[in-house]
């Protein structure tokens, strides 16, 4: 094998905090501690740059400031939205929500919750490479619909959904419409007022920020109840003292994923074909997801015959750092239910290998996953007692 | 939560030991279930009431590599009737612990000993359930 | 007037991060990266990192570590528990609250939504001395209370609750009880077990910890729904990455907290006395909340005469960092909710001060606030029209 | 949210011009609503129409200290008609802006001097309400 090295290719489970974000975060950590909502200018200081980054952030999407709410990340972004427009509409006759079913958990996860306190929700399907159709949505929309929301990229096989024309049938339909923009955000150009997005969820530590970070768009004139009740910060929407650090440093993260988008997209896109290719050359592999449509930096691939588990620990062994689609984390054995979404069979699902890359991945790192993965693969399927050479 | 192997675990897994078939094996058992995703073949060598080789392959995730290894180990040069005496607790202690959400795949390496011996007697014509018992599915990875 | 200096006075508002919690953090916003759910030993630091802040807040209260959930602050966990037992208890026919009138907003506003929704709420009133009783309580609890949330210390005039006495009743009574601890942790002994606490809400950024970083104790047993649906982070009760670096703060400053409690508020005891004497020498000033029942650092004192937002101005331009009871943060006029509370008139609770120390804080602090403060009353009463001398 | 207050504004709130009371005032005004917390009182000495002297004092808040000071320096010197024309909008402006939830605070310092020219015209035996309006009080802060 070449020689180890380490290779960070989990970018899509989270990020390095960024040189840049770090500084800019660093004085609101020490001398910075003035809590917003004081009247002092210790107070003013961090009151000023929530200001700014809610600039960024507003500048970063096409919407205003106003628009823009910082939460604790993607999750309560969701959460907020999704339970919010649902309790907010019910009142209104309007108890049926609209989503996919290979959403991020935190979606699917909030309207199991939802429907268990009566809502409906259909789930429409993905195709087998991944994408919604935006006929699906406009078929499911009902006069009883109260929300439409469809991730805009996917967290697993990166690809990306028609949000433009879903914006543009739920505009025409009078119904609300949110994406979890959590994998797209800093990725893919966005703009909410252009694609007819109402309500968006961002994630800082997906672009380099700080976990624990994230905001929510909610476009001007729509009332969405508060998740997260108490003092008048984020305009008496989202109470709770500001993560001023965390908040400044969203503020850079996304205002330099932006700023190095077409670039970085480009680099990514050929060091994600160059592995797409040179892992499809193992036997019985496939790629999951468009290849087109798909984020410059995600990979997926299932290899028969493989137990993703095994196959990440021996390339954690091996310096490389990756994801799989079996849900090793919640102790369950069910395979990823975004890989289930595309017609995989569950043993394929359970061997399948998610790489995601960012601006930190070099050619090298690139090289040393096409010398290593192979190895790994056909060591693990040695020790099957499934797997015939 | 990450898995939070123990070292001992990872040694296990990283360089499984008695991996392979047997050829002349005696009694060869597989347990699982393919649905969740966990197989496991074991092969042994009996010779005089006495375990003399064991080999596995298995198709799962670490633990079930590791518990697999581990589980060869130990009854690699014992009588039956000790092998039979092996459980997955004393097989998760040998490997300073599972996280919980992996007990059940120390099952999956008793299950696949007690079927190899069950193998073994059946092939010689003996009615392996009294003396192994019922062997059963890893009932713990269908939840 | 002496000569000027930089004097915080607001760490009931907020802390500064400590040079341990900071060191502690640095690496965890740095090369330790690791997303706490991924499979690899990059996200296995994380893990053991949460696991062990997790032991660290549970031995700070006397809890198991199982019972610790972290969240993005009080608010969030306030709201979590309140929200979720009302919830949860609604199916049993259980909808009446009892809290007090002079909570905090994040429990006050959090029980007005509830109200909205149907739910009963009963306010118990406080003494002028701004203490709850533990009678009015035993009173209050009826055949379909589901909760009883009382803070442990108040966060303007730092008077401490009769939690033990309170978690008793509840006890008795078969009620839970929730106590918003946010200004309590790390200031006043806490053992949840001993106290018959049920559910418990802390705050790190109070005790020299990050902003955004908070957690929630509920006794093992307690079915709480989620706030936040999601990914399995928190056993599945809390989704959203980790937080890991805020989280790893919050462990360090709790257990520093805990370790310096005795000799610290004996400390501040001195040196609130001896603020509380020198202000109450100012003409028609008075102490607000009991002396002895209080935080060790929190002193809140009203002058007749003088308008809280002025008075904080005018401090601050002498480099006194201090708040007070007038709600000048949400930009209204109504006084504090706290004081009138306590029977203040609202002219009066307009013109209060709340000063709170921390470690920190010196003597030579305490001499400049006691020369500067009673000029600067002076100073505001000579442009009154109301005030005659 | 903290207030961000221009400089202009804090500048006027530390060092206020014409604090203090009128002896020999010829018109007297005081507005606001204890209630809520703001009392603003201005002293106007008039001479040929013109205001000549102006002193004012004020319990409230720092925007309402500030604006009461630039309102004061704005209308010493003017004649009571152009005086007329100050409106609370122009002190704003002169202050180089006001949070928004401050903007009522303005309010107050306009209706001083209005208060006072009507307390002007009235010790001359002249109907104000013609001239100077109906005053009001300060509806912004009954909310
Ligand atoms: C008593 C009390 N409860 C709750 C909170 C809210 O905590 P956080 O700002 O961390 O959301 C605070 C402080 O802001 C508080 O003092
Ligand atoms: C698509 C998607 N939505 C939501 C989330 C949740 O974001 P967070 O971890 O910031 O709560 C993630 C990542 O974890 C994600 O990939
Ligand atoms: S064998 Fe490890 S998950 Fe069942
Ligand atoms: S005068 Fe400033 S608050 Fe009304």
């Amino acid at each position: 094998m070449a020689e180890k090295r380490f290779v960070y290719a989990d970018n899509a489970a989270t990020t390095k905090i960024s040189d840049a974000v770090f500084d800019a975060m660093v004085p609101w950590l020490k001398e910075g501690y003035g809590n917003a909502s004081s009247i002092y200018r210790k107070g003013d200081e961090s009151a000023r740059a929530l200001n700014k980054a809610r600039e960024q952030v507003a500048t970063a999407l096409g919407a205003e400031p106003r628009e823009i709410f910082f939460t604790s990340g993607g999750s309560e972004a969701d959460n907020w939205v999704i339970k919010g427009v649902a309790h907010s509409l019910a009142a209104k006759g309007k108890k049926h929500i609209i989503t996919s079913v290979f959403e991020h958990h935190a979606v699917l996860h909030t309207c199991e919750t939802l429907r268990k306190e009566g809502f409906e929700i259909t789930y429409v399907p993905v195709s087998d490479q991944g994408l919604v159709s935006v006929e699906d949505i406009k078929n499911a929309i009902r006069e009883d619909t109260a929300l439409v929301s469809i991730m805009y990229a996917n967290n697993e096989i990166g690809t990306i959904q028609p949000i433009a024309e879903i914006g543009a049938v739920c505009k025409e339909k009078k119904v609300l419409f949110h994406t979890d923009a959590v994998q797209a955000v800093g990725n893919v150009p966005i703009n909410v007022k252009e694609q007819n997005i109402d309500m968006l969820s961002l994630s800082a530590h997906k672009i380099h920020g700080a976990k624990g970070v994230g905001a929510m768009y909610c476009r001007r004139g729509i009332v969405l109840p508060n998740l997260i009740d108490g003092g008048g910060q984020e305009s008496g929407k989202r109470a709770g003292t500001e993560n001023v650090a965390g908040i400044v440093g969203l503020g850079v993260a996304i205002t330099n994923a932006i700023a190095t988008l077409p670039e970085r997209t480009a680099r990514l896109r050929v060091m994600r074909n160059r592995l797409i290719d040179g892992l499809l050359t193992i036997s019985h592999s496939r790629l999951n997801g468009d290849r087109e449509k798909r984020l410059a930096g995600n990979v997926n691939i299932s290899f028969e015959g493989v137990e993703g588990e095994a196959l990440l620990l021996t390339l954690d062994a091996n310096g490389i750092c990756a994801s799989s689609g079996s849900a090793c984390t919640s102790g369950s054995l069910d395979p990823s239910h975004v890989l289930l979404s595309i017609g995989l069979p569950a043993e394929i699902a359970h061997g399948s290998l998610r790489l995601s890359l960012s601006d930190e991945t070099t050619d090298e790192d690139v090289d040393y996953m096409l010398s290593v993965i192979p190895q790994v693969v056909d060591k693990i399927r040695a020790m099957s007692p499934l797997w015939e050479k | 939560m990450a898995m939070l192997y123990s070292d001992r675990v990872m040694d296990h897994f990283s360089n499984p030991r008695n991996v392979g078939e047997l050829t002349d094996a005696n009694g060869v058992g597989e347990v699982g279930n393919a649905k969740c995703g966990d197989i496991m073949k074991m092969y042994i060598k009996v010779d005089k009431g006495v375990i003399t080789d064991v080999k596995f392959k298995t198709f799962g995730c670490g633990a079930a590599i590791a518990t697999s290894s581990m589980a060869t180990e130990m009854i690699k040069g014992k009588t039956i009737e000790d092998a039979l005496k092996l459980t997955n607790k004393a097989v998760v202690e040998a490997l300073e612990g599972l996280p919980p959400v992996k007990i059940h795949c120390s099952v999956l390496a008793e299950q696949a000993v007690r079927a190899a011996i069950s193998d073994y007697y059946t092939r010689l014509g003996v009615d392996p359930t009294p003396i192994v018992g019922e062997i059963g599915d890893c009932h713990a990875c269908e939840h």
